[in-house]
């Protein structure tokens, strides 16, 4: 079902645990649809110095976020935003049909926590250049979970 | 991942085929391979097993012979039970009873019968799993055709009461259908004391092969064909029989029930202390189904702060065979429907692990698992955001 | 009846398992037992399995992987075909276009459809049992919904025009199912260069086992699910996969498809001995089905004089198995639908054999019905009353 | 299928035949519903010396006109009209249940060839005391066999 590298980064995860006093967190995903991930940055002089994950979900879920967090890692805050959801999903030597949304949440925590960050130094948000059908939802009738 | 020894806890999803049928199957493959409606010599002994198992059959549900039609499975069944009714009945009325907790076979059947036009009411259960016979007394209309209640359910294990429910559907002189295919071999059954009607059951769910099954009709019920075609099974359905599936049904369902309790008692032990042994080791988990009203081998056990698929991985990746109700592995958008139907929260249920113990289980597995569960357990709440928000050992504080 | 040779001659009723396919199916009852819907290693083994019957499916018919669905055989593929594809696209009709030598398994699904409102024509055929493209071409209406020929006759082999036929329905944008059941192995299929929407194939026809078949659904074609449960087959047929039969059907129609032009050779050379060694040594004979367009293996032929069932008994006693069209062997009312279509006369269909070739049979098994067909036909007709008023030689002059 | 008794019957049929100037003989059946049963008598003082049969059908026709044709011989008309189907069927150790019209058919030809001989001898034909649903019918449409 999984690639192999799904599989180590599942079991091997990197980058898992919480950073002290984070320049910036982003929390995405919602336990009704069973993936929620916070993703924590230490950004130095533009540039990202640490990532650090917790996550609740599936092996997607936990393999995206700890793809994510190395993938970040030294880029500044303009290389970072730029890292798709499908740039995770190949790093990941790809993610079966049904778990491409958990690539999708990581890209949105990256996002959060580096607009996070720049909400918190008085900066404009960077708005999203493709906004994909986001995973979660709140439609008129409660959330609905787009896997 | 190497030669690992494999646990195999997930028995109600299937079961391998035990060395006495595929011994007894073995035959109809190469030697007996002749189409049981031909009359010649070798096709005659075709249809000689094919009466010996459907007294095997109608033995161990104490019905007839002729009340017996082999099917390819209990989804085949189930449809056929559903639908049949329906169609034969549709001047009657078209209203169906069924309950919120039955396997897709059936709910997914009336949900394409309420496109179709039909009314049904799915009855709600209690927090374990039951259905109450009030419930279903109140529901009936003088347009309700069929009330299909499964006997024990395939992921929380919970027993209903079928023979209450069978005489109410009998009292109203309504049809009643019984998803058997997790009860055969766990539960004595008697389809004239317990007023069942139709009945369906699978064979590799009681150590036979796959792709076969049994729909048991009460003599004189009215039912459409869901198969048509040729004369097999008394022209009720069409297809050449699958001869060696339904001898290793036969022989299956005849070892099945020869001694069920004794069977289950050495199932049970292994499994109480295994259930046991979790909570015990575990904290914030939910025992999901009937404490007692249940299978035999069946443990159902929510995980709070950790997502079933994660679970499956590691107990995999360690050799254990397991599953669980979270969406995550079914690609669908809901966790399981069983769980929500007992009251379970929907963030709960994500963290559901359904083991389910069988013949090919020892204490020797008990004890593995009781060792690898806690630490996987740990280590998934250890990376979970919810864990570190509930303060480790609180309630569950998702919003 | 002792320990007598069995010359089976019986291959379009059923076939034995080939040695390399009960090879291919054994660890799938209690090795690689798991189901397949489970994520752990043992059902990603089941899972995979099931993978490679597909492609081989789809490699023997020209067709995609993903449009390859498992059934329970051919009956339940052809109603799956018609049910479904009536059901889905009753808004736009409710016609229904088949022939009149189809098997039971279209004839009376068409049939239960008319009891349900729809509108079947049935078309009729030649005296060899053809179907002329251009009644189809007339009776295609913009009610239109389906149409479905079979590729090839069970009874008398005919093969029909499918390419055209198929190129008939594409144009109108109907879509076009064909029950090829008896076809897989002697007639190379190609499903895109042939039009084919739907096909029906069945295991037990071509050395696999029986109970397994498969519809194969062009993707893109509005179709309902006949059995509904769990997200089995793609969410199309639910139910636990009966995965050693499913790996037996792709083994057996790789194996069955290799080389169909060898196989045919071989078959019907001696086929055509038989044949013509019959006719010439039997006075009063009808040949059935078309004298070309036929199936490698197939011989029908009709006496006169004689009942069908009594001539498969004195057969069966010499160990021949054969079959019959005649109506005492299956306990209904009127001979075989498909030679009564033909315009054979009622009661010359009573005496029709059926003998059809396969892997199994030899020059010697030849020989022996040649030296004992002419003896059961004589020893029959000598009590015959038909025969005598005939003055032995003559027509058939019963009123 | 057959019971022992209906295959000998039907491999080593008795009183296979005609006979030449026979007293009485009974045609029953019809081709099209795929059985006729000739049944042909000898008979000297009201008794049966003789009986034999030609019939074109199924096995369990052979048999039932073989074992009927055995039953009445040396039997007085009497004791040979009131030989019933079901008679012939147990002799025969029992007949499928779709085969019992072949035992009928037996029945009838036989009660066709003592009436063929009364009604020779200027006789009142003898009436079916129990006339069964009658196997081979012409009705409004043309001919139904009621297998
Ligand atoms: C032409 C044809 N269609 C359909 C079927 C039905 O297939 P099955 O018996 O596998 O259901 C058969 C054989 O029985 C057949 O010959
Ligand atoms: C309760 C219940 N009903 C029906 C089914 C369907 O049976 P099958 O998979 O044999 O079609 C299953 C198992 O899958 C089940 O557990």
């Amino acid at each position: 079902m999984y690639s192999d590298k799904v599989m180590d980064h599942f079991k091997n995860p990197r980058n898992v645990g919480e950073i002290e006093n984070p320049s910036g967190v982003g929390e995405v995903g919602n336990p009704v649809c069973g993936d929620i991930m916070n993703i924590y940055l230490k950004i130095e002089n533009n540039v990202i110095t640490d990532a650090k994950f917790k996550t609740f979900g599936c092996g997607a879920a936990i393999a995206s976020s700890s793809m994510a967090t190395e993938l970040i890692r030294g880029k500044t805050l303009e290389e970072a935003w730029d890292i798709s959801n499908k740039a995770v999903a190949e790093a990941l030597e790809g993610l079966p049909p049904v778990k491409m949304h958990c690539s999708v949440l990581a890209e949105e925590g990256i996002h959060k926590a580096i607009n996070d960050y720049r909400k918190k130094q008085g900066l404009e948000p960077w708005v999203e250049k493709n906004p994909h059908s986001h995973d979660h939802e709140e439609d008129g009738e409660g959330l609905t979970c787009q896997h | 991942m190497g030669e690992k020894r494999i646990i195999y806890m997930d028995h109600s999803a299937t079961t391998y085929v035990r060395q006495e049928v595929v011994d007894a199957m073995a035959p109809y493959h190469t030697e007996n391979f002749g189409n049981p409606s031909s009359i010649y010599r070798i096709a005659r002994a075709s249809k000689k097993a094919i009466d010996t198992a459907r007294a095997q059959v109608a033995q161990a549900l104490g019905a007839d012979a002729d009340e017996i039609y082999f099917t390819s499975g209990g989804s085949e069944s189930d449809n056929w039970a559903i639908k049949g009714i329906a169609s034969a009945n549709i001047r009657k009325g078209s209203h169906i009873i069924t309950s919120q907790i039955e396997h897709h076979a059936v709910i997914h059947t009336c949900q394409y019968l309420e496109k179709e036009g039909f009314t049904v009411t799915y009855l709600p259960v209690d927090r374990y799993g039951l259905v109450d016979p009030a419930d279903l007394e109140k529901a009936i209309t003088d347009k309700t055709i069929l009330i299909s209640i499964m006997y024990a359910n395939n992921e929380i294990g919970t027993i209903e009461p079928i023979a209450e429910l069978g005489a109410i559907a009998r009292n109203h002189k309504i049809p009643f259908h019984t998803d058997a295919v997790q009860a055969v071999g766990n539960v004595p059954i008697d389809v004239n004391a317990q007023n069942i009607d139709l009945l369906s059951l699978s064979a590799h769910k009681f150590y036979g092969p796959k792709g076969v099954g049994v729909l048991y009709i009460r003599k004189g019920t009215k039912i459409d064909n869901l198969i048509h075609g040729g004369g097999q099974e008394r022209r009720r359905r069409a297809g050449t029989e699958n001869i060696a599936g339904i001898v290793g049904l036969g022989k299956a369902i005849e070892l099945a029930t020869a001694d069920i309790e004794g069977h289950n008692k050495k199932i049970q032990a292994m499994r109480d202390r295994l259930q046991k042994g979790i909570i015990a080791t575990i904290p914030s988990t939910h025992l999901n189904g009937h404490p007692e009203k249940r299978l035999p081998g069946n443990i159902n056990i929510s995980f709070e702060f950790i997502e079933g698929e994660s679970m499956l991985l590691w107990l995999d990746d360690e050799g254990i065979c397991a599953s669980t109700g979270s969406a995550c592995t079914s690609g669908s958008l809901e966790p399981s429907h069983v769980l929500l139907a007992t009251g379970l929260p929907v963030e709960i249920s994500h963290g559901s692990l359904r083991l389910t113990l069988g013949n090919i289980n020892t204490d020797a597995d008990v004890d593995f698992v009781l060792e690898v569960l806690p630490k996987v357990v740990t280590r998934l709440r250890d990376m979970s955001p919810l864990y570190k928000k509930s303060g480790k050992d609180g309630g569950c504080n998702v919003q």
